[in-house]
């Protein structure tokens, strides 16, 4: 139990210590959005991973926690009483509609940023896990309401900024976020807040409830008969995911200023799960370390050969998966299996 | 075990505040107060080309890319801008509007270029926005657009809705068309163009008879046809925009509507479009732009042959694509009568400016930073080619906000 | 009445495209348990090959008819290799091979982009297959959807005259009833996986040549489609010829007449809320084959 | 009444009658083997009894109705049973399985905290299947007989207090029987038990009543001498090898 300690003191150091000194402003705020979407990722690797629910529909969560935030913003910008810059600009509205009045409230801003994904994710998980819908019915029916959300979003253009979604968000709680010192501070937020969810996620995988939501991937029916009812161990896996991807679209929106539909749709919440499959779904820092590597590929790749990426994000989905199911996470796990050790994977394979 | 995790995160943060305090001081040079830091020590300039080259917008995005080279390399051959070489440092914005905002960035803060032109969709633009306002750096927005915008980093060089909107319904109006149709794609530009149709048609005694939306990419039009069908409207007013024209136009030609009795007005269908959309169901439909292939005049002549000569003789000319060759040749006349790479200096530089453009004598208005364009309403022919039926005969003032419409007083 | 029965024929022809669409997935999703999100991009492959041969066939209506049967071999002979040289490695793990197809679908985009450039290409439909047939004084449909709907139709009776008569429908029907009892049977699963793949895909290569006289023709046309066929094999019941046949057809209409009172938009979100809850009330589909499960 | 009771118990699977109208009477501390030949009905009987397949009729478990309950709420009830191949969690260890099986009264906290002893239950169910030596290995690498045992002391752990073994014996080597036999025997003491077998000498070494089930009926019901006498279950079983083990 000391070498995910260890594991953790070097992710700190590497993250606040390192990455600080030796990137630009530019670069440490790419790492910043990196890191939002490895919180995204290490959900997925808890549901997916760990719980065999193959969620293509986190974009939703995600999109309700950065609109959460981003509205709590956008109202600070405008100032007391004075309705959002693209309220006036495109919308009918004289006065703010009611849905979005509460999030002029910092307090609860910042809570409905995971509360309310969560809340959604649990309505969802209830309809869906009791009536056993699973598997492909799952991952299908997941990417629907990721289509229908972004429609929906797209819509009512003069209440969420339509395609364009909430930009130009200059402030984070009264704090400047021109101010690069500022924009750091968001960059140390955002990585304690991946350490936080890592720790938290670890605490899961290695409780009695991480070893049940292994059984009910492996048996769902099996775990039945020994008196649990799955939907409620499934719904505690993907709740908690959906959690993660709201906190992480909430810090999406300072890190980047911006959260729009096309972060919602079929398309990214597809492409969230490419960096858990690379970096290795059942692992608990795979996922993380995945989605990094995947988007400063991403980022890397397109500045050079823009169709190129397009290439290798297909070979992406197609290599690890089929020849490497584990991902990269089960390449460091080589060694130990020579040894026939414990086929328990996740907690021991931190960096 | 988790206390002593959640101390570790605690102690780390802690280390992070203080690795925050200790950078302050290093950093602070980054952004000067006058405006972005531009590279120009060396022999050459760099400027920024920021298009989708990924995704669904590359169709359009594209052919604005090869246009700017075509631009720059001119301007290179013919000695650069104050005796620097241009050095283009192409971008992909991939269609995705963070992206935009994270290259738009990485060209300022990494590349340090003079100005950026590009971006195609309002939402990549307003995603751009604040970058270029935090950084205090240019960008050239090179296509026509919805109004109601005015930010003191952009220079746009396609047409506002007076330059384009306007004239067309001028144009319906002149015809006796006295109902019309609205359809869009559902986004900033068709909502806001609708918005002012709306407010235009009740001041001038035409009936707007509906008004319809389709999700961007959307293929599926019979239902929104039948409406248009049923409703017996004079003329049609099309704001879609990409794949959707091609399904909109296959749709309406199989309901049996004709240029003829229900014409179709679009303003995001250029030759690049009617290309892959197909005559077969495009001829006689009508287009309103700021400039065709066709457009008369040496300096169309020598830009289409140009192109045609670097990109390939099939390779058509559009208005974006046109707007974006005279965004770079504008931004080099502001930086030579400013005598600097500035930014403040080459904006405060920017009023008067003229070009003898392809499409016509352009003149920079630095109050709103837009150009005066001459509005042209085209018909597409059976050869693919849109030839020009009116124009407003003068260069129209750029007015963003409408603010010279009476009619319009209610819309901002 | 006039507009209610135009807009009820307008209901019928999506459907008659979701059908279309959707009916190769019905096949391989059914019978193998496959996600293929790469379905979508052998539609365009079909459309593709229309573009390709109206380059060497000047005539559009011979164009489109030769088109049919090539579409079907070259999207079926891409789907088979797909089978051969990924899916099949996947068995028992539907869920990735999801993520897999997505891959293909991300690669074969980039390759069309790359061979037929970015933007859509234009092909040409013959004249009869562009205008309207007049039934009455103001109800008249369009030609190309009647041309769709019987296409579609077609293409269901060939199918179920397949796995109804035939030795290899009868096999087809017998590995996706029970596939480990049809393999100690001695059947060769993985020869008859391959067939269903090479007919379901040849499938998607006709739905492409069809999509060609309504819609755009492009790298991204497939991305497009292929949520909303999934939902319809669905909702419809895995491996349920009829299931799919009826939700697309439900499917449409519903679409068209809740589009027509509000919006396109509007529209689709109806859409998705009605199948949510439809698989609340039926959650393995219209249709289901009852055997007996062990746990 | 207690014991498990069943009363015009049928199963239909789109038309067809796999359990056809059985009675059935179980008393506490029996042990009952259910034989019969392929598609007797006799896997479906547990299926409906266990709430997996819808069936009509009724189950009462001391005096408690089970039809019509989930699953979950069945084995709550005391209802254990083990499936005809193995079914235990491969990836997890012998431990931590049997430690899931403790565990369906666990409050949440319990749950989301990480197990820091063995459970006494567990350690007890340990040694009475014989697993203390792999107590950590994952069950996936378990022989065959060792899976089946482990599947027993998930039941125990459970806390069943009806055991449904369906085929436990099938596929094990004489004296992997033996033992399973012997570990019944000990188990009967405070448990009831029904347990589904093909392999007649097995039934014959370790049963005490037997229930013959044919095409979805009760054929014969008995102590093992007077089903084997029974001439009707010997025309079922006529041209079958008996004791032949499927």
């Amino acid at each position: 139990m000391r070498r995910p300690l260890i594991g953790f003191g070097l992710a700190a150091v590497a993250l606040f210590g390192v990455a600080p000194l030796v990137l630009g402003d530019f670069r440490l705020n790419l790492l910043a959005k990196y890191l939002c979407l490895a919180i995204v990722a290490v959900g997925i690797g808890l549901a997916w991973g760990r719980g065999g629910m193959l969620t293509l529909g986190q974009g939703v969560f995600f999109g309700l926690g950065g609109y959460a935030m981003a509205m709590h913003l956008k109202l600070a910008d405008a100032g007391p009483g004075e309705l959002p810059d693209f309220m006036q600009l495109y919308g009918q509205l004289d006065e703010l509609p009611w849905w979005w009045r509460p999030f002029a409230n910092p307090v609860f801003a910042m809570a409905a940023t995971v509360l309310l994904p969560m809340l959604v994710a649990l309505l969802l998980g209830l309809l869906i896990f009791r009536r056993r819908v699973r598997g492909a019915y799952f991952a299908i029916l997941s990417q629907a309401l990721c289509a229908a959300f972004a429609i929906f979003l797209i819509g009512q253009q003069g209440t969420t900024g339509g395609t364009n979604g909430l930009t130009d968000i200059r402030g984070f709680f009264g704090y400047d976020l021109n101010d690069p010192l500022n924009r750091r501070t968001v960059y140390f937020i955002i990585a304690a807040s991946l350490l936080a969810v890592l720790a938290l996620t670890w605490q899961l995988i290695r409780s009695r409830y991480g070893e049940l939501l292994v059984a009910v991937r492996d048996g769902e029916e099996r775990v039945r008969f020994l008196g649990y009812d799955p939907a409620n161990v499934k719904l505690v896996a993907y709740v908690a995911a959906a959690g993660m991807a709201g906190l992480a679209g909430a810090l999406f929106v300072p890190a980047v200023g911006i959260i729009s539909p096309a972060l919602i749709g079929v398309v990214p919440s597809i492409e969230f799960v490419i960096g858990v499959a690379v970096g290795g779904r059942a692992s608990l820092v795979g996922p993380a370390l995945g989605a990094v590597a995947v988007a400063w590929a991403k980022t890397a790749l397109s500045e050079r050969a823009p169709s190129a990426w397009t290439y290798f994000e297909g070979l992406l989905f197609i290599l690890p998966i089929v020849f490497l199911p584990g991902g990269l996470a089960s390449l460091a796990r080589l060694r130990p299996s020579w040894r026939r050790r414990q086929a328990r994977i996740p907690a021991e394979a931190t960096p | 075990m988790l206390k002593r995790t959640m101390a570790f995160v605690a102690v780390a943060a802690t280390f992070a505040t203080l690795t925050a305090c200790g950078a302050k001081t290093d950093e602070s040079g980054a952004a000067s107060p006058d405006g972005a830091v531009i590279d120009t020590s060396g022999p050459t300039v760099k400027v920024g080309l920021l298009n989708s080259l990924s995704g669904t917008m590359a169709i359009s995005e594209v052919t604005v890319r090869d246009s700017l080279q075509l631009a720059i390399e001119e301007i290179n051959a013919a000695g650069g801008v104050l005796g620097k070489q241009i050095e283009a440092i192409s971008e992909d914005g991939a269609s995705d509007w963070p992206t935009f905002a994270e290259k738009s960035g990485k060209l300022i803060s990494e590349d340090k270029v003079a100005a950026v032109f590009g971006c195609w969709t309002s939402a990549s633009r307003k995603a751009v926005k604040p970058v270029f306002e935090k950084n205090k750096a240019l960008l050239f927005y090179p296509v026509q657009y919805e109004g109601l915008e005015q930010s003191p980093y952009i220079f746009y060089t396609g047409a506002t809705t007076n330059q384009q909107i306007v004239p067309g319904l001028d144009y319906l109006k002149a015809q006796g068309k006295t109902s019309v149709y609205l359809v869009g794609s559902d986004y900033v530009f068709p909502r806001t163009a609708n918005k002012i149709i709306k407010a235009y048609a009740e001041a001038n005694g035409m009936k707007v008879l509906g008004e319809d939306y389709a999700p961007l990419g959307s293929t599926e039009f019979s239902t929104i046809v039948n409406k248009v069908k049923a409703s017996g409207a004079s003329a049609v007013f099309n704001t879609l925009n990409g794949d959707s024209n091609v399904a909109f136009f296959k749709e309406y030609k199989s309901a049996g509507l004709t240029a003829g009795a229900m014409p179709v007005v679009s303003v995001s269908i250029a030759e690049e479009e009617v290309k892959s959309i197909g005559t077969q169901y495009l001829a006689g439909q009508l287009t309103a732009w700021n400039y065709y292939q066709t457009t008369e005049g040496a300096a169309n002549e020598k830009f289409v042959k140009a192109y045609k000569a670097k990109y390939g003789a099939d390779k058509p000319t559009s208005d974006p694509m046109e707007a974006a060759y005279v965004s770079v040749h504008l931004w080099k006349a502001m930086v030579e009568k400013a005598g600097t790479f500035e930014v403040e200096k080459v904006k405060a530089a920017s009023d008067g400016i003229t070009f003898d453009a392809p499409e016509g004598l352009v003149t920079v208005d630095g109050a709103t930073q837009h150009i005066h364009k001459t509005a042209r309403i085209g018909r597409i022919g059976d050869d693919g080619l849109i030839t020009e039926v009116w124009n407003s005969g003068q260069p129209v003032k750029p007015d963003p906000y409408l603010k010279g419409y009476s009619w319009a007083t209610g819309l901002s | 009445m006039t507009l209610v029965l135009s807009q009820l024929f307008t209901g019928i022809s999506i459907g008659a495209v979701l059908l279309l669409i959707a009916l190769g997935l019905s096949l391989t999703f059914g019978q193998m348990n496959v996600i293929n999100m790469a379905h979508g991009e052998l539609i365009m492959v079909g459309a593709y090959t229309v573009y390709v041969l109206q380059q060497v066939i000047s005539g559009a209506g011979w164009s489109l008819l030769i088109a049919l049967p090539v579409a079907f071999a070259v999207a079926g002979l891409i789907g088979v290799l797909l089978e051969v040289s990924l899916i099949r490695r996947l068995y028992l793990r539907p869920l990735d091979t999801l993520l897999v197809t997505w891959g293909v679908s991300l690669l074969l985009q980039q390759l069309a982009r790359d061979v037929f450039g970015a933007p859509n290409v234009q092909t040409r439909a013959p004249e009869i297959l562009t205008g309207s047939i007049r039934i009455t004084d103001d109800l008249a449909i369009s030609s190309s959807r009647v041309f769709i709907l019987v296409l579609a139709l077609a293409a269901v009776a060939a199918v179920t005259l397949v796995l109804r008569t035939t030795p290899l429908g009868r096999r087809i029907r017998a590995v996706v009833q029970n596939r480990d009892l049809a393999a100690v049977s001695g059947l060769a699963t993985g020869r008859i996986d391959r067939l269903t793949f090479f007919i379901g895909s040849g499938l998607a290569g006709i739905a492409g040549v069809a999509l060609t006289l309504i819609g755009p023709i492009g790298p991204a046309m497939g991305t497009n489609i292929i949520v909303n066929a999934f939902l319809v094999v669905v909702v419809g019941g895995i491996g349920q010829l009829k299931g799919t046949v009826i939700v697309a057809f439900v499917l449409g209409v519903l679409q068209s007449m809740v589009e027509y009172t509000t919006t396109t938009s509007v529209a689709s979100v109806i859409v998705f809320v009605t199948i949510v809850a439809f698989l609340q009330w039926r959650p393995q589909g219209l249709f289901t084959l009852r055997t007996r499960s062990l746990a | 009444m207690s014991g498990l009771t069943i009363r015009g118990l049928t199963v239909t699977f789109d038309g067809f009658v796999a359990v056809g109208g059985v009675d059935l009477d179980i008393p506490d501390g029996d042990v009952r083997f259910i034989i019969g030949p392929n598609g007797a009905g006799k896997t479906t009987l547990i299926d409906a009894v266990t709430g997996l397949a819808r069936a009509g009729g009724s189950v009462t478990f001391d005096g408690q109705e089970l039809l019509g309950r989930k699953v979950h709420r069945i084995a709550r009830m005391g209802v254990g049973r083990t499936f005809q191949t193995a079914t235990v969690f491969e990836e997890l260890t012998v431990l931590q399985n049997l430690d899931i099986a403790a565990g369906w009264a666990r409050g949440p906290l319990t749950l989301l905290r990480t197990r820091r002893a063995v459970p006494p239950e567990v350690e007890k169910a340990l040694e009475t299947v014989r697993l203390t030596a792999v107590r950590d290995s994952p069950a996936g690498t378990l022989a065959h007989g060792q899976k089946q045992w482990l599947e027993i002391g998930m039941l125990l752990v459970q806390n069943a207090r009806l055991f449904l073994l369906d085929e436990p014996v099938a596929g094990m080597s004489h004296e992997e029987r033996d033992a399973t036999g012997e570990l019944l025997g000990l188990l009967s003491a405070d448990h009831t038990i029904v347990v589904i077998e093909h392999d007649m000498d097995f039934l014959r070494r370790f049963a005490r009543t037997v229930t013959v089930m044919h095409a979805g009926k009760v054929l014969s019901e008995g102590t093992v001498a007077q089903v084997q006498a029974d001439p009707r279950v010997q025309e079922v079983y006529l041209g079958h090898a008996v004791g032949e083990a499927v």
